[in-house]
């Protein structure tokens, strides 16, 4: 199968349409938490104003080279998890460079972010920004231990390591769903959803009233605007994985933005109305919770 | 709380006695006694909290009164012990023994008038300000106005007029006096 | 943990589907409570300057600063509040302490500036766009942080006062005088309008520290005649006083009085200290009143010889003459005098000046010589029938009660005037019917209304209270003379206005509205005039007049060099102003005399 | 189960009974939580050394608010120092006017209206309520709990708008003076205070079932923060946190001031002495102090009239020479002034005690030893600490 | 280890051509105070030493050279072109990003303005915890000098433009506390001021109404605080030295 060049620009539409939406869906889903606080909010369109304004600040200063690395990193893992899975299934235009080992390239990418940061933020000096890193992977590990079981499990389930199959095993009707179908792995990958999206219980890393903010507590200007940019991408293209993996996929973009939609608001239920755990606490939660879980699901397939 | 007084009476030498309230006292206390006084106060008459410590100068007599005021939450009454210490190189015996939470008392003592309480703890560590280097600000001969306007400086433009004056400028300027 | 311990916060999410209740439009939806405290207004037609807001205020926010547009008056320092808002903190103690409560607060919030110094302001001069709130603090009703209501005067009950000359008036304790002079808020407005500038905020603190010495010392630095003052000032201070605007003003007179009472009379000496060294001049002064003492102490006090030349055989002038006992004992202008003469006075009594001694001579024989004659002579009605015997002028029957004389009181009688000696004759004579008769019968008419009465509503009040009939707004047109050629009562008019148009003294009169007053004895009391014959024809040629008075500069000097003069005789009557002009040719003298002296002292 | 170590024996000592803590060893970390930092209660700073994520001590930094009120009392006349009284304590300000204005009267002799003594109930009840609801924000805050900050902060801006109304300010209200109340209640203020203590009955309601009911919640700050019995008086503890510890004691009770002895209640009290536990015990209590407010509100003299005694002239108040301690209970304990006259116009002396002072410092610094570092924030927070009182 | 003496801040400041550098608004009053000789010991994390590091390679660290930059702020130019400053101005308007510093007692109304009665995030107004990412620092009220110190670390750890904005009255002429021996009076002699809010305690709407009154200073490119202060950064320097007597952290901290 010979290299597409027309996917290049494709992947970029993709990539323009999904940080346009990430933006306005953040902005929304603040709105909505702000909602249950019984008020309006930030306006839809503020993250697109803090953007500018943090790549139109006059100085910015860099503590090192893996300081400004950092959120590079960062948005590869995010622009790289999003261009190596399928956005729309069966669409050409939005399959982007999904290929067939691509189950086990989105894994890496998931990490390789957190890792970026963790560099970046180690080399800030600040400490708060270290404790925070320390909790940060000591977390994701923990979370990405059932979320790992459970791609493990969809993976044997349906005997492929493409994304792009897995989507179409699940077509035809909503019973095809992993969620149906393998309800045990899906679960699994729920609790370490919760786990990744930074949002109560699972926010210690950033726990602004402890660690102001933890790792990005010294980014800054584009530094932080670039982190922005990520943070539209990757929890996006994070459930483009699920999606595709457990809820179907999407075969267009209005089921796409449903769908990731509802994903994301799975987590904002839950982290709107908890306060957050220790680290010990919810790396304990995920090894007794989610882990099982896991475990359950591979085992049953 | 006279009884009580009386019966201290017995052990210990007391100065005069002030009953402010039914529920408050003022003793004032020879200073060499007050340690023992408040372990036995403490331990024996109920008054187990110390509710604060502090410190009235006298400058006129070159002397600190220091106020401890015990609290005994069974009876509900209070009790302040008032011990005179000389106040050049003041000096007193630490009660952090007895109140650990003393030491934050004795420490604000410490920086604010200049009273030394040996063996407490952290007793020379900056308390509340940071850096001072004029005499401790609570002692009556610290002028704060004066130190304030020498170091911050005031906004300029400001004038004012009395009225006597202004209106014997107007009326009467020749008037000597 | 519990299933219900998961669940229960999901209970949260019933908000998503709720309106927010945020406020819509913060900036224009919240004005402030009604009793917001917001920023200063001024109420420009009531302020009076008297600066008690500055006093009170802990942080130094206000000044006072003179604003153009608003001219200073007795009663107005034209100076006004310029808040700093740099500094305040809101707390309203200075509208709650306003003595004219002109100044309040709107229920405005908002102000923001990049400038700093744009936060000062002074309300109601610089236009502000919350000076026409409706709302906003306002000192609630029923509290006052400085006292309103006068301490009640101790006097004696009418009955009690009109058997006899006794004095009415009996004098603070220091309880009460504690407690008076605490309502003083010091703003010193008082000071301008006294004639002699008296000190008062300062003796009221005495009298509240209790320091009577203190106090004496400053009143005699000012008013040699204190004792007096304090009895029969006409206290204009009191009608400036910034506490008559929502209360009672402060008894200034009484306070003075309390603290000459409370020092024991052998202290004054000492406490009011030596005079200067003899300087080797020498002053005449002519006439024993007020003036002319309180010129002769100043001068004492500075080293000069002083001599006095007193046609009576007694000093105060007026004050003693004038004034009856049951307001001003005769003791007490006694002690005053004496106290004045151990400053090196000498005093000659009983020599009347043109026949016993010459102005020419006293020229010669003094550096200067100041005139304080006053004004001895009663004014006449000049109506039909008022050169009758028994038509008397006020004056001269008060110097005759004074001087002993018995006056065969008539059983009915009446006063022309409305004035204090008005008042002062008619008690008087009111006292002796009582004595003589047993029973009152002075009927008091005046052309002013009562309202307009220029006596002390104290006096008409008291003269009221002791029985004495005041009939006002009556013109008096006619002396009724009986066919025996006695006198039996005095015909008036209604007054319908005392002054034309122009402003000018010129009464009309509703002729329809006639009454006869039956009397035995008719009193005028409308004025005194001066008798100036003792300056002899040369001098009167030679001196400049003015409206019948003799013309002096601002120092109180004539056109002569060598003379001044003070008192009523050139001022009018009034004590203090006697005082004070009695100061002004002092401090004159003194620097023409010994100028050298005056300059290291200026 | 969990591996729970004794860790009584750490930080290690030496043998002079100082901390074994070598910073040059790596094992430690120098850690400063504020003043810049937005998991501290207000403007202070703690200076942690940490040891993985155990805190080996910890000591408290204050002063950044300092402003010498009690050197400035001393050159202000009477009248002068009641407005600044309440600038000590921003989110409970009227205890110090309060305080303040009784002490004063008591050594000058006033005789306070009664009316006065209702008014001044209600408000001090009505500041509780304030700062109990922003303690509940904040102790949920610092647990990421944001949404419960959101409804109490609205809530208690209700109540501030009936502070409005009846005082003229929102925080600062200078409304209690030496002598009485400024005011009387405006008309209308019991319909309007009604609603809003409805609205924060429901506010309550919730906050009880997202935070109390909470398995988060209460993981996080069940057994954690123990106040031990034998701190309690070495640590001059007071308020809820005495409270929680199963101690009823309340100034309210047991030495009754203004018109409590008139009010039906009993301190509320806990039982675990934990972080739970004293927000627990300062819920009910705010719920106590919505029932006194209805009960003052009821009982208190329904009709107009004075509410301010007559005072000397302010502007030359002098007071004989005496000393006396008057304290209340305020939303943290007890609070106290102390203040010496000396016969002149100006206080000799006045000292604020106030609760925050014995608990941020000298008991905080015990009960951080061996406390994770994530829940420093909560611990201090439970405290309810308000830094402008200790430094003054 | 080596006791760093500090030039005594008072002479510092006398060294200065104060009367060009001068903000034209802001005149010192007066000479600074007479100086006083004494020497100001470092904190211990700021003193030179010697690190042993793996390997027994010994480093020697000195924290003020090497952990800091001691070079002063510089003037930063707007963008290029005029459309884009716009743009950005635009942008940095309605996007302000306060710095959860609560200085003074002002803090305690900033939390009404973060909850639903006011909302202030509805006009574009977030709070951070780190100075890093915020734009605006707002003085809530007094600053004593030892939150002094802080702020101005915070402050200039802040990335240009930055704007300041003094709450309530403290900080436009030492409001209440003007006779304290702690507390400053004047706040644009230690760091340029944008806006004042007058008010003690300032309602949340007035500080509504300073953010509505900034945000059109951001769009217009008159809140310049940030190069005034580098331009005038010696002037600064020298006022923040008199009054902290204490110097005993880097010059400018970024």
């Amino acid at each position: 199968m010979g290299f597409e060049w027309i996917k290049i620009p494709y992947s970029l539409l993709t990539l323009f349409i999904v940080v346009n939406y990430g933006l306005l869906l953040n902005a929304l889903i603040a709105k909505i938490a702000a909602r249950v606080g019984r008020r309006h909010g930030i306006p839809i369109w503020q993250n697109y104003v803090d953007m500018i304004k943090n790549y139109g600040l006059r100085t910015s200063i860099t503590h090192g080279v893996m300081f400004y690395m950092g959120p590079v990193f960062r948005l590869s893992g995010g622009v790289g998890l999003l261009l190596f899975v399928p956005t729309i299934y069966g669409s050409v235009m939005f399959s982007n460079l999904s290929f067939a080992g691509d189950l086990i390239l989105a894994l890496y990418f998931v990490f390789f972010g957190t890792l970026g940061m963790a560099l970046g933020a180690g080399e800030s000096g600040h400490p708060y920004a270290a404790i925070g890193v320390s909790r940060g992977l000591a977390q994701v590990t923990a979370a990405e231990l059932p979320f790992a079981l459970a791609v493990f499990a969809v993976a044997l389930q349906y005997e492929t390591l493409s994304v792009t199959e897995i989507v179409a095993a699940q077509q035809g009707s909503y019973l095809n769903w992993t969620l149906f179908t393998n309800p045990f792995a899906v679960a699994a990958a729920m609790l370490s959803f919760l786990g990744s999206m930074m949002r109560p219980p699972f926010d210690v890393v950033l726990a602004p009233q402890e660690i102001p903010i933890g790792p990005p507590t010294e980014y800054h200007s584009s530094y932080l605007a670039l982190m922005q940019t990520n943070r539209a991408i990757f929890p996006i293209a994070k459930m483009v994985v699920y999606m595709n993996l457990f809820f179907g996929g999407a075969v267009s973009w209005p089921i796409f933005f449903v769908k990731i939609f509802l994903i994301y608001m799975v987590s904002v239920l839950v982290g709107v109305v908890f306060p957050r755990f220790h680290v010990e606490h919810s790396v304990r939660w995920f090894l007794i919770w989610a882990v099982p879980l896991g475990v359950i699901a591979v085992a049953i397939v | 709380m006279i009884e009580l007084y009386e019966q201290l009476k017995q052990r210990y030498a007391l100065g005069e006695i002030s009953v402010q309230r039914f529920d408050l006292v003022f003793i004032t206390v020879p200073r060499e006694n007050l340690a023992s006084l408040l372990l036995y106060l403490r331990d024996t008459e109920g008054f187990t909290h110390l509710v604060l410590l502090t410190a009235v100068d006298w400058i006129e007599d070159n002397k600190f009164q220091l106020t401890y005021l015990i609290n005994n939450r069974e009876s509900a009454t209070d009790l302040g012990l008032r011990v005179i210490i000389d106040r050049d190189e003041a000096s007193m015996e630490s009660i952090h023994d007895l109140w650990p939470t003393a030491a934050t008392y004795q420490r604000e003592l410490k920086e604010m008038f200049g009273i030394d309480f040996p063996g407490s703890p952290r007793i020379d560590e900056d308390f509340i300000l940071e850096g001072w280097t004029e005499i401790p600000p609570y002692r009556r001969d610290f002028d704060t106005l004066e130190y304030s306007r020498d170091t911050y400086l005031e906004r300029p433009g400001r004038s004012t007029s009395d009225p006597a004056q202004h209106m014997k400028q107007l009326f009467y300027p020749e008037d000597k006096d | 943990m519990s299933i219900r311990n998961i669940l229960s916060p999901f209970t949260a999410w019933k908000y998503l589907f709720r309106d927010p209740v945020t406020i819509p439009d913060p900036l224009n939806d919240r004005p402030g409570s009604p009793r917001y405290r917001g920023f200063h207004k001024n109420d420009m037609k009531k302020c009076i300057g008297c600066g008690t807001c500055e006093a009170i205020c802990q942080n130094g926010a206000i000044d006072m600063v003179a604003v153009e547009g608003i001219d200073a008056s007795k009663e107005d320092s034209g100076l006004r509040p310029n808040i700093d808002y740099g500094r305040c903190c809101w707390c309203a103690l200075c509208v709650d302490v306003c003595m004219t409560g002109s100044l309040t607060m709107s229920n405005e919030y908002k102000w923001v500036e990049s400038n700093p110094d744009a936060f000062r302001f002074t309300p109601g001069v610089d236009k502000k766009h919350w000076d026409n709130a409706a709302l906003g603090y306002h000192r609630p009703d029923g509290y006052q942080l400085t006292g309103r209501v006068r301490e009640q005067m101790p006097e004696l009950e009418p009955a009690k006062r009109i058997e006899s000359f006794d004095e009415i008036v009996q004098g603070y304790d220091v309880e009460q005088a504690k407690l008076e002079a605490d309502r003083c808020v010091a703003c010193g407005l008082c000071i301008a309008t006294c004639p002699a500038h008296m000190a008062v905020p300062d003796y009221i603190a005495a009298v509240r520290d209790g320091d009577y010495e203190r106090g004496l010392k400053i009143l005699y630095d000012t008013n040699p005649f204190s004792q007096i003052c304090g009895r029969v000032c006409t206290h204009r201070c009191e009608t400036v006083c910034a506490a008559r605007h929502e209360g009672d003003p402060i008894a200034i007179r009484w306070l003075k009085r309390h603290i000459t009472e409370q020092v024991p009379r052998d202290r004054y000496r000492a406490i009011i200290g030596d005079p200067a060294p003899p300087t080797g001049k020498s002053v005449a002064i002519i006439g024993a009143g007020p003036a002319g003492m309180t010129a002769a102490y100043d001068l004492a006090r500075k080293g000069h010889a002083v001599t006095v030349y007193e046609a009576l055989p007694h000093a105060g002038g007026m004050t003693r003459y004038g004034i009856p006992e049951y307001r001003l004992p005769y003791e007490t202008i006694q002690h005053e005098m004496d106290l004045i003469l151990s400053m090196g006075v000498t005093i000659h009594y009983d020599t009347r000046i043109g026949s016993d001694i010459t102005m020419q001579q006293l020229e010669q024989d003094f550096d200067a010589v100041i005139l304080a004659i006053g004004l001895q002579m009663g004014r006449s009605t000049r109506i039909p029938g008022s050169e009758h015997a028994g038509v008397k002028k006020a004056v001269d029957l008060l110097r005759r009660i004074t001087e002993g004389e018995h006056i065969d009181a008539p059983k009915s009688m009446v006063v022309i005037g409305g004035g204090n000696v008005a008042m002062d004759i008619a008690r008087s004579m009111a006292r002796l019917q009582k004595q003589q008769h047993g029973s009152i019968d002075v009927t008091l008419t005046a052309l002013e209304d009562l309202n307009h009465f220029l006596a002390d509503p104290d006096e008409i009040k008291e003269s009221l209270e002791e029985g004495v009939n005041i009939l006002d707004s009556r013109g008096p047109q006619q002396c009724q003379v009986d066919a025996e050629g006695n006198l039996t009562g005095l015909k008036t008019w209604k007054v319908l206005s005392i002054f034309d148009q122009q402003g000018r003294f010129a009464p009309s009169f509703d002729e329809t509205d006639e009454q006869i007053h039956p009397a035995e004895m008719v009193v005028e009391a409308i004025g005194q005039m001066s008798d100036v014959n003792l300056l002899g024809e040369e001098l009167t040629e030679r001196l400049e007049w003015n409206r019948g008075r003799i013309q002096i500069d601002t120092n109180g000097r004539t056109s002569e060099s060598w003379l001044w003069a003070a008192g009523d005789c050139v001022t009018g009557p009034d004590v203090v102003s006697a005082v004070a002009a009695g100061h002004q040719v002092a401090k004159s003298i003194d620097a023409v005399i010994n100028p050298v002296e005056a300059l290291t002292h200026a | 189960m969990a591996y729970t170590p004794d860790r009584s024996q750490y930080p290690q000592k030496k043998a002079d009974g100082s901390l074994d803590i070598d910073l040059t060893s790596g094992k430690y970390l120098k850690l400063w939580q504020g003043p810049q930092h937005p998991g501290i209660t207000g403007n202070m700073s703690i200076e942690l050394t940490v040891c993985g994520d155990e805190v080996a001590e910890g000591r408290t930094h204050v002063g950044y608010l300092h402003r010498g009120f009690e050197k400035l009392m001393e050159r202000r006349t009477f009248i002068q120092n009641f407005p600044i009284v309440c600038r000590i304590c921003v989110p409970e300000p009227d205890f110090n006017e309060y305080c303040y204005a009784a002490a004063v009267e008591e050594l000058a002799g006033i005789e306070v209206p009664e009316r006065a003594d209702w008014i001044r109930a209600l408000i001090l009840e009505m500041g509780r309520i304030n700062s109990y609801l922003m303690y509940l924000g904040g102790q949920a805050g610092a647990l990421g709990q944001a949404v419960i900050g959101q409804w109490s902060t609205y809530v208690r801006d209700l109540m501030l708008d009936r502070f409005e109304e009846l005082t003229g300010a929102r925080i600062y209200h200078m409304f209690i003076m030496p002598g009485g109340v400024r005011d009387n209640l405006p008309t209308g203020f019991r319909t309007r205070m009604e609603h809003t203590l409805g609205e924060i009955e429901n506010a309550l309601r919730d906050i009880h079932n997202v935070m109390f009911r909470n398995a988060v919640f209460e993981k996080r700050t069940r057994g954690i923060g123990v106040i031990e019995k034998e701190w309690l008086d070495s640590y001059g503890v007071t308020g809820p946190c005495i409270r929680a510890a199963g101690v009823p004691r309340d100034v309210r009770k047991d030495q009754p001031y203004l018109v409590y002895d008139q009010l039906d209640f009993d301190p509320v009290i806990g039982k675990d002495s934990d972080i739970y536990t004293r927000a627990d015990v300062r819920r009910r209590d705010l719920l106590l102090s919505v029932d006194l407010i209805r009960q003052i509100l009821s009982r208190m003299p329904q009709d107009d009239g004075p509410t301010m005694a007559t005072t000397p002239n302010v502007l030359h108040w002098k007071i004989e020479p005496g000393e006396t301690y008057v304290r209340g209970e305020c939303s943290r304990g007890e609070y106290g002034y102390y203040l010496v006259t000396d016969g002149s116009g100006y206080p000799r002396r006045v000292n604020v005690r106030g609760p925050s002072y014995t608990h941020a410092m000298a008991l905080f610094e015990r009960m951080v030893v061996n406390c994770n570092i994530a829940d420093v924030a909560a611990l201090l927070v439970s405290l309810h600490t308000y830094p402008p009182e200790i430094e003054r | 280890m080596d006791k760093k003496t500090h030039k005594d801040p008072a002479k510092t400041s006398a060294e200065l051509p104060s009367v060009d550098l001068n903000p034209p608004e802001v005149q010192p009053q007066k000479p600074p105070a007479p100086p006083a000789e004494r020497t100001i010991e470092l904190p211990e994390e700021l003193r030179k030493r010697t690190v042993k590091g793996p390997g027994g390679v010994e480093i020697e660290v000195e924290p003020l050279r090497d952990y800091y930059c001691e070079a002063p702020p510089t003037v930063m130019p707007a963008a290029y072109s005029k459309i884009v400053e716009d743009l950005f101005n635009w942008a940095r308007a309605e996007s302000i990003w306060i710095l959860g510093f609560g200085t003074g007692c002002g803090a305690i109304e900033m939390r009404p303005l973060m909850t639903p009665r006011y909302d202030a995030y509805r006009y574009g107004i977030q709070w951070r915890p780190t100075p890093r990412q915020a734009n605006l620092f707002v003085i809530s009220g007094y600053l004593s000098v030892k939150t002094l110190k802080r702020a101005i670390r915070s402050y200039e750890q802040m990335q240009n433009p930055k704007y300041v904005v003094g709450l309530g009255s403290c900080t436009i002429n030492g409001g209440m506390y003007w006779d304290s021996y702690n507390t400053i009076k004047r706040l644009d002699e230690y760091l340029p001021v944008d806006l004042y809010i007058t008010g003690c305690m300032p309602r949340p709407e007035a500080l509504l109404a300073g953010f509505m009154d900034l945000k059109r200073m951001i769009r217009a490119g008159e809140a310049e605080g940030a190069n005034k202060y580098a331009e005038y950064f010696d002037w600064y320097k020298a006022n923040q030295k008199r009054v902290i007597k204490d110097w005993d952290m880097p010059d400018y901290s970024w």
